[in-house]
């Protein structure tokens, strides 16, 4: 794919935005949300016809080779559809992180189908504290200097119980590698955990001695990581950002809507004066997610700190709208069949994964020297 | 008949109160027969007895049920009955059916409704807000008219709890489309146990369903069974809700694994809980906690206060503080519980009763901020009865209803 | 005549223009000259050589001075006027005083008033709001009534700044008290060099005089000062006001001690000052530099994207949100600065610079909340002209205003 | 004095409001804070003769030994009124100090011209770090047997510069002890400090040998140190649910009679709300002071973390009622001839004697056993 400008961006941020109207629309949301997959099969594969799930993906494999610019502004649509599905998990964090392994084999024999959306993967990165960093790895390998063994748990999974190609981050004498486990190995080890949001899957899994195939280089595996978490980290910016912003537009006009008083409840101050301040955070969100991934893409030096900007700015700018758009609602918002609390949910689930904003920014300071 | 009970209640000591309510109830009471059930299902032969000795209202004129006391009398009674643990007292002050009914009702009726409210022998519910008559109650569409000696009433009510087993259901229904919308709502006791009543479970973002839609199609009620004026049921609603508002302020629920009630011991919980997940030496959480903890014991603080200020006969501010502050506490609370279990929260079941706590706590927290009128709808009542400031222009107050936008 | 003014500019090649302004800037341009003060006081000689080149306001028609550039255009100009540290061109975009002389005067007024304003030959200042109209500027009741070919003006504005030395004011007046408030206001060109005007300097709460109170009594203006139509001043003020706002935006004033203007840098700055106040490791503190360094560095953001969007045509709803979003900015970086300082915030004076640039930040972050319209103002602007909700009822809008109810 | 009941408390609260609004009006604070003393003499002998100056010494000794209950009401008619006076210094925080010294003959040669208001004293007690805590005494303390002298610097005393009874707290090597130095003795070694709160006066001392002289026990004196400090909390408490109090009534008396857009501004929402949440503020603070009041003077095992919780609750709500009030008034709040900027001035002050919020929060969760 040749590097996209602005204008192709935004078109191919429209086409998801039409497909995901139709076909992820809140009723399918809901349906798909209760099933036991936690996705659609069938949207999943149009996605990848369209080259969505494998937009990441070197075009050598199978991919289209984009990046941090593009994949930003699908997960808005994404967000804003309260989409269900392993993306997130499998197009973005897994094939990048592989992308970047530096291991060709792996690479060959996993990629093409995970492009064509065929297979679906996953990275068990962290234990149950919930810290995506080096120091929250808790699996330990062992070698017995040719084959590779796994024990301890990881959590957090996400779709861990619907994937076939199971990424492995585990600690070993050299460091921290990655690994391939194959799900047969896995069995009973492997749990779904409950979600207060409804519309994400994770799993649990437990390793004890389980075969495991290295991938890339022993004790170097971090990098690729990391690399590969930057770039899911702006996705997920993204996702917040355009979730934010189809909260806070669904709000808007239910407040032109709704009468109260004889008046639009939008006429108050009180409802008028949230709404301005929420499109001054939803705003923000929408800036920071898209400048983080314009320096990650232009790798430049400011990418780390406008990672974790936009690491809380697009949590805390999500939780804010969605949290208000209750308020805003008022009883409707507090019944199961409005969509906010859908919303809400994602929100506090999107806050978590990958880094809180208190993690955010305190790694911020960090990196601006402080 | 002892002196507390003799003809001049002004002139009973307290002591001899004291004596009286004493010893009915080392007569009396049985807190065994009473957990084995041996007052009846819910206590209710208990209560009958309590309405029968005249201690379940006392503030109350003696002709009903009452005893003429004055309130530091009644808290005597009051402050016994708590003191031995026995329920049934101090309906006066809490039982908003019976309160309405007696203001009210015409005597045949509080004849026959006052006995069996104060005994709980029949089971109510609250018809009042609808889908477009949320924070502007007065803007309710639900019509009744006048049918030979029956209202028939069609509409719909929404946030009513308790309609499925409800045996009456106080509604306010408009019964007049000309005059301005205050003027042409009555408010009627009406029969729920009719064909025309349809009762739908209502789910909350809980997940729960502690409230119901409830659709009512040429319903019909007794002429009789209107209270207070024909069109002038705002102010019996008016009244109505100051019942319902001095019954709740106690009620809201925290975290789900906890008891109701914003404990004043909140401190020790969150304190542990913080340690249990290992963050109680982070000093940026260790901020948030003491801010929380201080939320809760400042509105304790104040509602004693207010108590206190009320008891010397100075009218306090602070009440209706309370459930602004209540709804600071709960939301805060929320993001308290969600920042120390991190990516814990993610999960739900009663396998994480952490993780649950914290996620209900956030949601159910939108109960006080939106449920009994908005913290929006709050500020405004503190702004212009509490500070005196001004309401704003209302557009629709002196048009007739009919004319009135609606959603 | 160079190809880059011929008559058809939409055809002149970036390039030409480019090579022109390069050219004539290489010719005349003379910082060194600029310091010493050989293009007189201010400048001004410079700024005459600019306007009289054809170079202070590109944009518009050659026969005022300008040269028909399109905006993109009329950016080469500014770039490389820019690019050398030459001032003066761009005057079509910020020049307040002239853009609303040239859109509303007639033609002998124009001949007179928009070269001297495009050379800064004249002082301006504006005379808008008065004690009673803040928020409510349609609400202002300063009078002028026709007295043969003049207009005698009376009443009280404040919050001008440069009024002392001002040779003109740009001011409103009510023209019409019968017509609703909007509709009697007319927009003058007032002479302030007259003995009615009395001009008092206001003290600020930071201890600054930057603006006057200016007291008119029986000014006289000639009637040929009139800009805009009799009784259509409002529409002349809200072009006038859109030109100011577009020259501020950028303005806020910081810490005193620091530069104008919130520098994106400002990052390095808040974390010198924690290392050097020994807080840098309060993980506390951390948190908020963080929170305070990221709404900057977001504001910055957000203006680039919106700077992008409208070079690309789409209009930006996010212009509107830099004033809000500034407001907070201050407040939340003195409060900040007030917490890593802990009791040193106490003291004041140049000896405590720290401390000064705390405590004046605290008061001067309401210049930007309350100054060119309140953060209250600018949230209702923003619900409505960006969202698109709807108005408050406006209780003043369609009465004479003679009988509008004022404080 | 017998002890007061609630209603007394009230009276005595209403006689101080009178005297002050009769004698500090806003035109008296501003002419009082602009000499260089900062203060009115003859205001502070009508104090005196009122009993208020001694309230809280020892009848023995001249004063009316009231209490934390007396004194919390008095000086909510304090910060109401933004009274300009050596009050704290001298009445509340050395009067105190002094009182739980144990040192008979101290308390007899000083007291009762404290009393009398005859006689200002105060204490220096924090180094330029300006923490009011064992760790943040910074004057050190020698002894050659007999005579003790004191080396280094005392900052943020208050009115220092008006004292004449100077009592000083220092290091020694027994640990924390109480000093009186004679005013002869320092010279220019006593600065007046530059200060914000123009109703506040504070002075540095740089002591160099400084001659001095013992007061109680040596290396015991912190606990009576503690016990003035517990109590002047609890006075300064007061001050700022007095002060909030205050500004919140003006604010609200001004959104009534100010009129835009054809109706007051206290019509419109954004400042009915601001209004509303400010009485919260404002009567909790009022809520936390007389709490903490009462648990002191009940010697409950409450005191220690109420008066803590005193310390930022009333701290933070002074300070936003003050904020909000600027805005609140509009352009006619930013101009120096309205007082809102003074009571902002005196509740930045106030949030920082003796204790940030932030202080008080880390040592609330610490009493409570966190």
């Amino acid at each position: 794919m040749p590097e996209l400008d602005d204008s192709e961006r935004n078109e191919l941020q429209n086409t998801v935005a039409r497909l995901l109207a139709d076909r992820s629309s809140e009723s399918d949301v809901r349906k798909t949300m209760e099933t036991e997959t936690g996705f659609d099969p069938a949207l999943w594969q149009l996605l990848a016809e369209m080259g969505i799930v494998g937009l990441l993906i070197d075009e050598q494999f199978g991919g289209y080779g984009a990046g941090a610019m593009e994949i930003e502004r699908v997960m808005e649509e994404v967000g804003a559809a309260l989409l269900c599905s392993p993306l997130l998990a499998s197009a973005v964090l897994a094939a990048s992180v592989l992308g970047a392994s530096g291991d060709d084999d792996a690479q060959r024999r996993l990629l093409p189908d995970m492009a064509k959306g065929t297979s679906i993967a996953t990275i068990a990165l962290t234990g149950t504290e919930g810290s995506w960093t080096p120091e929250g790895v808790a699996v330990r390998a062992e070698s017995n200097g040719t084959d590779w063994t796994l024990s301890g748990t990881a959590s957090f999974v996400i779709h861990g119980q619907n994937a076939d190609v199971v990424l492995v981050v585990a600690n070993t004498e050299q460091g921290t590698a990655l690994f391939q486990v194959e799900p047969s190995e896995l069995g009973t080890a492997i749990r779904a955990l409950p979600t207060f949001d409804h519309t994400l899957r994770l799993a649990e899994i437990e390793f004890a001695a389980t075969k495991a195939q290295l991938i890339g280089e022993d004790g170097n595996g971090w990098p690729a990581v990391e690399q590969g978490l930057n770039l899911t980290r702006v996705a997920l910016a993204g996702e917040q950002a355009g979730g934010a912003r189809r909260v806070l537009d669904m709000t808007v006009e239910y407040a032109k809507n709704r009468v109260q008083f004889g008046r639009a409840i939008g006429s108050f101050q009180a409802i008028k004066h949230m709404a301005a301040d929420l499109l001054l955070e939803s705003e923000s969100a929408t800036s920071a997610a898209r400048h983080a991934a314009m320096s990650l893409a232009s790798t430049s030096d400011d990418a780390e700190p406008a990672i974790s900007l936009a690491g809380f700015a697009c949590a805390d700018a999500f939780s804010a709208v969605t949290a208000a758009s209750i308020q805003m609602h008022g009883g409707i918002g507090f019944t199961w069949e409005h969509p906010a609390h859908l919303y809400l949910r994602r929100a506090r689930a999107d806050a978590q994964l990958f880094g809180t904003p208190m993690f955010y920014r305190e790694r911020y300071i960090q990196q601006l020297g402080g | 008949m002892s002196e507390a009970s003799g003809d001049n209640p002004a002139s009973v000591s307290n002591d001899a109160i004291r004596d009286e309510v004493q010893s009915w109830l080392a007569d009396n009471w049985d807190p065994e027969a009473m957990k084995k059930g041996a007052f009846g299902p819910l206590g209710r032969d208990w209560t009958a007895k309590v309405v029968d000795a005249a201690w379940a209202a006392t503030r109350w004129p003696k002709q009903w049920y009452g005893r003429d006391y004055n309130d530091a009398q009644a808290r005597i009674v009051e402050t016994e009955f708590a003191r031995v643990g026995a329920p049934g007292t101090g309906q006066d002050r809490i039982n908003l059916w019976a309160n309405t009914v007696l203001t009210f009702g015409n005597e045949q009726f509080k004849k026959k409704y006052v006995p069996a409210l104060l005994k709980s022998e029949i089971n109510m519910c609250l018809l009042y807000s609808e889908p477009g008559a949320g924070s502007d109650l007065a803007g309710l569409r639900t019509r009744a008219e006048r049918d030979g000696d029956e209202w028939v009433v069609n509409g719909q009510k929404v946030w009513t709890s308790g309609a499925a087993t409800a045996d009456y259901g106080m509604l306010v229904a408009r019964t007049d489309w000309e005059s301005p919308k205050h003027g042409g709502i009555s408010f009627f006791f009406c029969p729920m146990k009719q064909p025309g009543v349809e009762v739908r479970p209502l789910r909350q973002i809980t997940n729960e369903s502690h409230f119901n839609e409830v659709f009512l199609t040429d319903v019909r009620i007794p002429a009789t069974n209107l209270l207070g004026p024909l069109n002038g049921g705002w102010r019996v609603l008016q009244t109505a809700l100051a019942y319902e508002r001095s019954m709740m302020g106690e009620g809201a629920r925290g975290p789900r694994s906890g008891a109701k009630g914003a404990s004043e011991k909140g401190e020790e919980e969150l304190i542990a809980l913080a340690r249990e997940a290992g963050r109680l030496s982070d000093p940026v959480l260790r901020q948030d906690i003491a801010r929380v903890i201080a939320y809760k014991k400042l509105n304790a603080l104040n509602t004693a206060r207010a108590k206190a200020e009320l008891e010397q006969g100075t009218s306090s501010p602070i009440m209706s503080l309370g459930k602004l502050a209540m709804s600071r506490i709960l939301h805060e609370e929320a993001k308290l519980r969600t920042n120390l279990l991190d990516a814990g929260s993610l999960l739900e079941s009663s396998d994480y009763p952490r993780a649950e706590d914290a996620n209900f706590l956030t949601l159910n927290a939108y109960f006080t901020s939106i449920g009994g009128g908005t913290d929006q709808i709050q500020r405004n009542i503190i702004g212009e009865r509490v500070l005196g400031l001004p309401k704003e222009p209302e557009v629709d107050r002196d048009v007739p209803f009919r004319s009135v936008r609606s959603s």
